[in-house]
């Protein structure tokens, strides 16, 4: 079904800044005219383009049968999307919040993560489901939560997201033509920051972690919204002398157990920093795991920087409950770290 | 406590539970009174009671969308023109019936009698829900859409079963009636005959997506057959009609008779929220048409032409709205702070140990900073 | 591709929308031609395959049951009772049309061509599917209610977008109508026109729970005006009733009409599955009367009354009943041997190294155990 | 509302076998008679007496008001039970199974866990959500997910599992006076094991875990289905010499960190033992924390044993996914025991 435009002769790979907002739409758009099976559809996704304008222009260009509205019913968008996959088409749908996911999640968990198996193997789901996902923007309640490990804890998904524009277009590029079904968590507080890059489709690879900034220490383990704010934790830890790692995730499931344990071995030390609530949260699988695979080389015991064991919290308290660079630097600095007399600095 | 037994099946009659084919109208746009209506023209205590807090009803809401430009609200999701459905259907409601609005409602909520900034507590950010459900019998205003129908059944079987006197009137918009949730709502209400009010404001889009998409049906009240459910189908932009329609429906709830579907064909003036761009997805020309239809001037038309009301009554009414808005805009214009403690405080009725520990952990950290 | 524009919501007669007041059929309960039942009688070729498929249909059912008793079977969910719908539904499907079908539909399935071996994979404790669906356009049978009905909306609107030719057929119980998803099916299915039939078997009872607990609605066919679909209420135990009007709903579709709500009347004889115990629930005597109403006794009548079968044919009929039934049980009385190693191959496209991982170390377990 | 009725005299304190079944039945039958706002519903838990009979006779003693069949529609149950628990009842809800939850995702999570804390603590959800949950019992597709992660990873909710009859009475009726919405989570396959015990409603405390094997080498942390299964590894390694301790968490959120961290630190080495993947599962919060919480204790990385990471198999295939005495018997020998001379016997 792809038919390749002269449109894509006019991606001269010359950088340029671009949001990952942005970067999304691109990869719809180049997804749409080089595979014509691919279709687009959910809540406001047509006419307006989406809450967040990542569909914007979608529908103009590839017409209503590829880029539509749906009536308001995610179950109903994710069971119809299911049907198509079936017959052959390769849905992108969207879910316009994190919670508003939920009603969709018989659907996900007991058809879409298990049809493949289901059936040993015939019938592949080639869905994605875009979830913009996380807080950090100022939004109310059930449009803030980080829902990831929903999704990870259930087999036969791939969950991704992705931490740069550049990722962005790649990953949801290669999420479109993965023939098994991705939820694809868009960090929404990232939308608007931009990258001067230029958008390659076979940047990033959809299950392999990636080291955003190298060092000897500590590994910093991230993504998605909380990515920023690890990175500028490891700048500011630079300042005071600490040489910090920071691994991208990207792909939250399957988990690259090669690159990040190869990391944790060498500094050491790891921190895991994500929005989402601690409890059960991602960052447990993450530190159970390499505690296990790297028990003896670590210097101390993983620690978890996360949101709290509460709802997301309103608009106006949002900023404790997120991952701080300063609750980033002070779990650094709680890593046992032996002064030069031999003792131990920290409270630990 | 009562008998529930449920309701049987009937096959006799399914036309009863049918609506109108054309909505029920006690005042037509010009205000003229509509000969053989359907529907009960309410007192004229009533009908000034309406155009009352309509005016300051879309005071409110106007003053609202005013502190999102002033960054005093970091949204906010207007009623203007939806004020006869917002008014007439609380309006409607008894002392010791329940609430259960959505995003889109706060006018209906302040109309209510809750403060208005405590239900601007939500879109101010300080706290999900600002006002005391009990206080008011009005539950928080539900995000998730159509959730709320299901607590509203459920909350109305319960007074049942306690042999209250109580009706839940929840209000939905036309896309929440495609949610799932919606129609198992209608069947346990219907099945258990429920002391529902399911009071379907059809303004036209769910955000940008217009009826058409949402829906096929004749009207969104043809649902109500499919349950056994009396349905009504009336002119959203008349007051009386939304008033007689609430009122009559909350009266068969009362009595036993189980719970109504009314759609109230409407239109929302201002767009999704102060962030959405309506210009995207529908024509001003549509909105001129509905500004045509506009419920307080056919409410003011029909009263001052029946002299209950004259320019001094509207004069004195618009001034006690302005200044409603105004101690509004300062109790609003003040730096609200709140307490990180109460992040932890409510979870669970009695804290745990690692909640206390991470409410401890977040005071250390602000401590520490504040030092700094 | 086609364009496809959503429906037009219509105001005009909603009447179109609504079913009759009673159970359309074609022949009573003795067998004798209904006069003006509203629905096509189909060719006796047509006759002749229902009473055929209904027979085999009956014979596989009953065996599967006594698999159960022998432990062949897990479990099994009978659809005695059922026959007309489940096999009138699916003889009037094409054969590019597809079928979604639940736990309850083995029969329906094996009317569709699939081996019955293959169908009870499930049950036999196999593996959860044990067919490919596109080698039958059947879907797996489907366990979670009503989920199914979205697949078939979508893998039709699918099909009308890549132009094809297809209609999708999803069964659903009376208690699978009350699930949100039930609802999002059908009005997505109405917005977009889908080729889709719904058809519902009342059986009168989801495992114990009585119509009358489920539905205060005239009928659940009543539902189809709620979302502007064409509905019927047909004698769900009579096989030429079932099999005209999925026949008219099926031509309907496929000339681009959308679909079509069908509610066909049934029971079902058998408990609910054989780990069932349905006099916990209901009276002997409620089963008795539906004996009496037998889809297949009343299909027979009406043939061998008119003389397009007789006692020998049956006889054969019957005996090649007993031979599929017989080769059956000898197929399914071998103990089967799973490869564990199957559980790590199809959960990803590829598999990934952790799954890899997780596959040696049971491997390696497995050998050790061996070892011992 | 509490109704005291003569017959409560009858239960005097004498051991009897017992089910968990029965014990669960008796656990609602008692609540139900002491308590007038206690409410029982879901599908066929009237007339019927539930699927697993858990609910049998309450209709016919407790009346159609009490105890009554809902329509079919989960979503439905969950959120009509927000609603009358907002006006004063306690309703105690079923799902028929762990799978068919998945539809009333969206109530529990947007509104049941949240509501306390939406109103500071004015509306509370004494709601009470029984769901017969995990495998081994030849179940097909859909009938025997362990979904703890999906609810433990929501804040607000308490999540508990008992392992036992009397825990199972205990537990049911502290779930059904508690103020908080409880995840009642009952092990399926653990249904009919019989114990010799008297119930009693004080026996088990909500959140509290309990020691069910005292052992000094090394922790077994289990709980629901699987507990069995790591009772009786602790048997067959005490016949090997080794002293395993076993830990039946029961409450599943919160966690009780005493009473297991004081284990962990006392034995030096911990596994988890659960049904559910692993991937994201419970365990990898238990592990997570005490590698955190006991990092100098522990003497091996905290191992778990679980259900691989793929769909619940077919009951032909179950018993290879479940963990057995067997695969715990191997983690435990991997957690590198020094033999005399004092290297690591493990392959680790
Ligand atoms: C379950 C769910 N899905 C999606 C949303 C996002 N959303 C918020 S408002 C809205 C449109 C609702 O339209 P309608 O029900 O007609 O109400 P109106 O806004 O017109 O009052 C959508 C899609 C939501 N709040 N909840
Ligand atoms: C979502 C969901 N909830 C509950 C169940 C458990 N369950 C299996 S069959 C059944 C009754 C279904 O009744 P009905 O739809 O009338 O179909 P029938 O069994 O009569 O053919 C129930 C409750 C399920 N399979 N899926
Ligand atoms: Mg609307
Ligand atoms: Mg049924």
């Amino acid at each position: 079904m792809t038919t390749l435009t002269d449109r894509d002769l006019e991606k001269a790979p010359i950088a340029s800044p671009v949001t990952m907002a942005g970067a999304l739409n691109r990869a719809l758009a180049d997804a749409l005219r080089e595979d014509s099976s691919v279709l687009v559809f959910g809540e406001d996704v047509g006419t307006l383009g989406g809450v967040f304008r990542v569909t914007d222009g979608l529908a103009a260009t590839f017409g209503e049968q590829r880029v539509f509205d749906t009536p308001l019913a995610e179950a109903g968008i994710v069971g119809t999307a299911i049907g198509m996959a079936m017959n052959g088409l390769r849905p992108v749908v969207e879910m316009q919040f994190d919670a508003f996911a939920y009603p969709a999640f018989e659907q996900v968990t007991s058809h879409l993560a298990k049809l493949r198996n289901r059936t040993k193997g015939r019938v592949a789901l080639p869905i994605v489901i875009r979830i913009p996902y996380g807080g950090g923007i100022g939004g109310v309640e059930h449009h803030c939560d980080s829902s990831e490990a929903y999704y990870t804890h259930t087999a036969g998904l791939r969950v991704v997201t992705p931490g740069t524009p550049a990722d962005a277009y790649a990953l949801l590029r290669q999420a479109i033509e993965c023939p098994d079904p991705v939820i694809f968590l868009e960090p929404k507080r990232r939308y608007w920051s931009k990258e001067t890059t230029t958008l390659q489709h076979t940047a990033a690879t959809l299950d392999r972690a990636v080291v955003r900034r190298p060092g000897s220490e500590v590994t910093l383990i991230s993504y998605g919204g909380a990515l920023g704010t690890a990175l500028e934790a490891a700048d500011a830890a630079a300042e005071e002398g600490r040489s910090v790692e920071v691994i991208d995730l990207r792909s939250l499931s399957p988990f690259d157990d090669e690159t990040v344990a190869a990391s944790v071995r060498r500094t050491g030390r790891a921190i895991v920093v994500h929005e989402a609530s601690r409890f059960c949260g991602y960052g447990a699988e993450v530190a159970a795991r390499l505690s296990e695979q790297c028990f003896y080389y670590l210097e101390a015991p993983i620690l978890r920087v996360t949101g709290f064991d509460i709802p997301y919290p309103p608009p106006n308290l949002e900023e404790h409950h997120l991952p701080s660079i300063d609750r980033i630097l002070d779990a650094i600095d709680r890593l046992q770290w032996q002064d030069s007399s031999g003792t131990v600095k920290a409270d630990g | 406590m009562v008998t529930l037994a449920p309701a049987a099946p009937t096959s006799t009659n399914p036309q009863r539970f049918l609506p109108t084919e054309t909505p029920l109208a006690l005042l037509d746009a010009g205000g003229h009174v509509v000969a053989d209506a359907g529907l009960v023209m309410p007192s004229d205590d009533i009908l000034l009671a309406l155009h009352r807090k309509i005016v300051l009803g879309r005071r409110f809401d106007s003053q609202a969308t005013a502190l999102t430009k002033q960054g005093r609200l970091a949204v906010y999701p207007s009623a203007r023109g939806q004020e006869a459905g917002e008014i007439g259907a609380v309006v409607a409601l008894r002392p010791q019936d329940w609430l259960f609005p959505t995003y889109r409602d706060s006018m209906a909520v302040v109309a209510r009698g809750v403060d208005p900034v405590e239900v601007l507590a939500l879109l101010r950010g300080d706290w999900h829900c600002g006002y005391d459900p009990y206080g008011y019998r009005v539950a928080p205003q539900c995000t998730p859409l159509a959730t709320n129908a299901l607590h509203a059944v459920g909350l109305a079987h319960a007074a049942r079963i306690k042999g209250e006197d109580t009706v839940a009137l929840v209000m939905l918009g036309d896309g929440a009636t495609s949610e799932g949730d919606t129609h198992e709502a209608l069947n346990f209400a219907a099945v258990w005959k429920s002391p529902v009010v399911f009071f379907v404001q059809n303004n036209g889009y769910a955000i940008s997506v217009p009826l058409s998409k949402q829906s096929a049906a004749p009207s969104l009240a043809h649902k109500g057959v499919g349950y056994g459910m009396p349905s009504m189908l009336i002119d959203g932009n008349d007051p009386a009609a939304v008033y007689a329609a609430v009122a009559q429906a909350v009266a068969a709830a009362a009595a036993g008779e189980g719970p109504t579907l009314i759609e109230a064909i409407t239109y929302r003036i201002e767009a999704h929220t102060n962030a959405d761009d309506a210009t995207r997805y529908r024509d001003r020309g549509e909105v001129e048409s509905w500004l045509a239809r506009d419920p307080l001037t056919r409410l003011r038309q029909h009263l001052t032409g029946r002299g209950l009301l004259d320019e001094a009554a509207i004069a004195a009414l618009d001034a006690e709205a302005e200044t409603e808005a105004a101690a509004l805009r300062q109790r609003m214009n003040v730096d609200t702070v709140q307490d990180p403690a109460e992040l932890f405080r409510y979870v669970y009725a009695e804290q745990t140990p690692a909640l206390g520990q991470q409410q401890q952990e977040l005071a250390r950290e602000l401590a520490e900073s504040e030092d700094q």
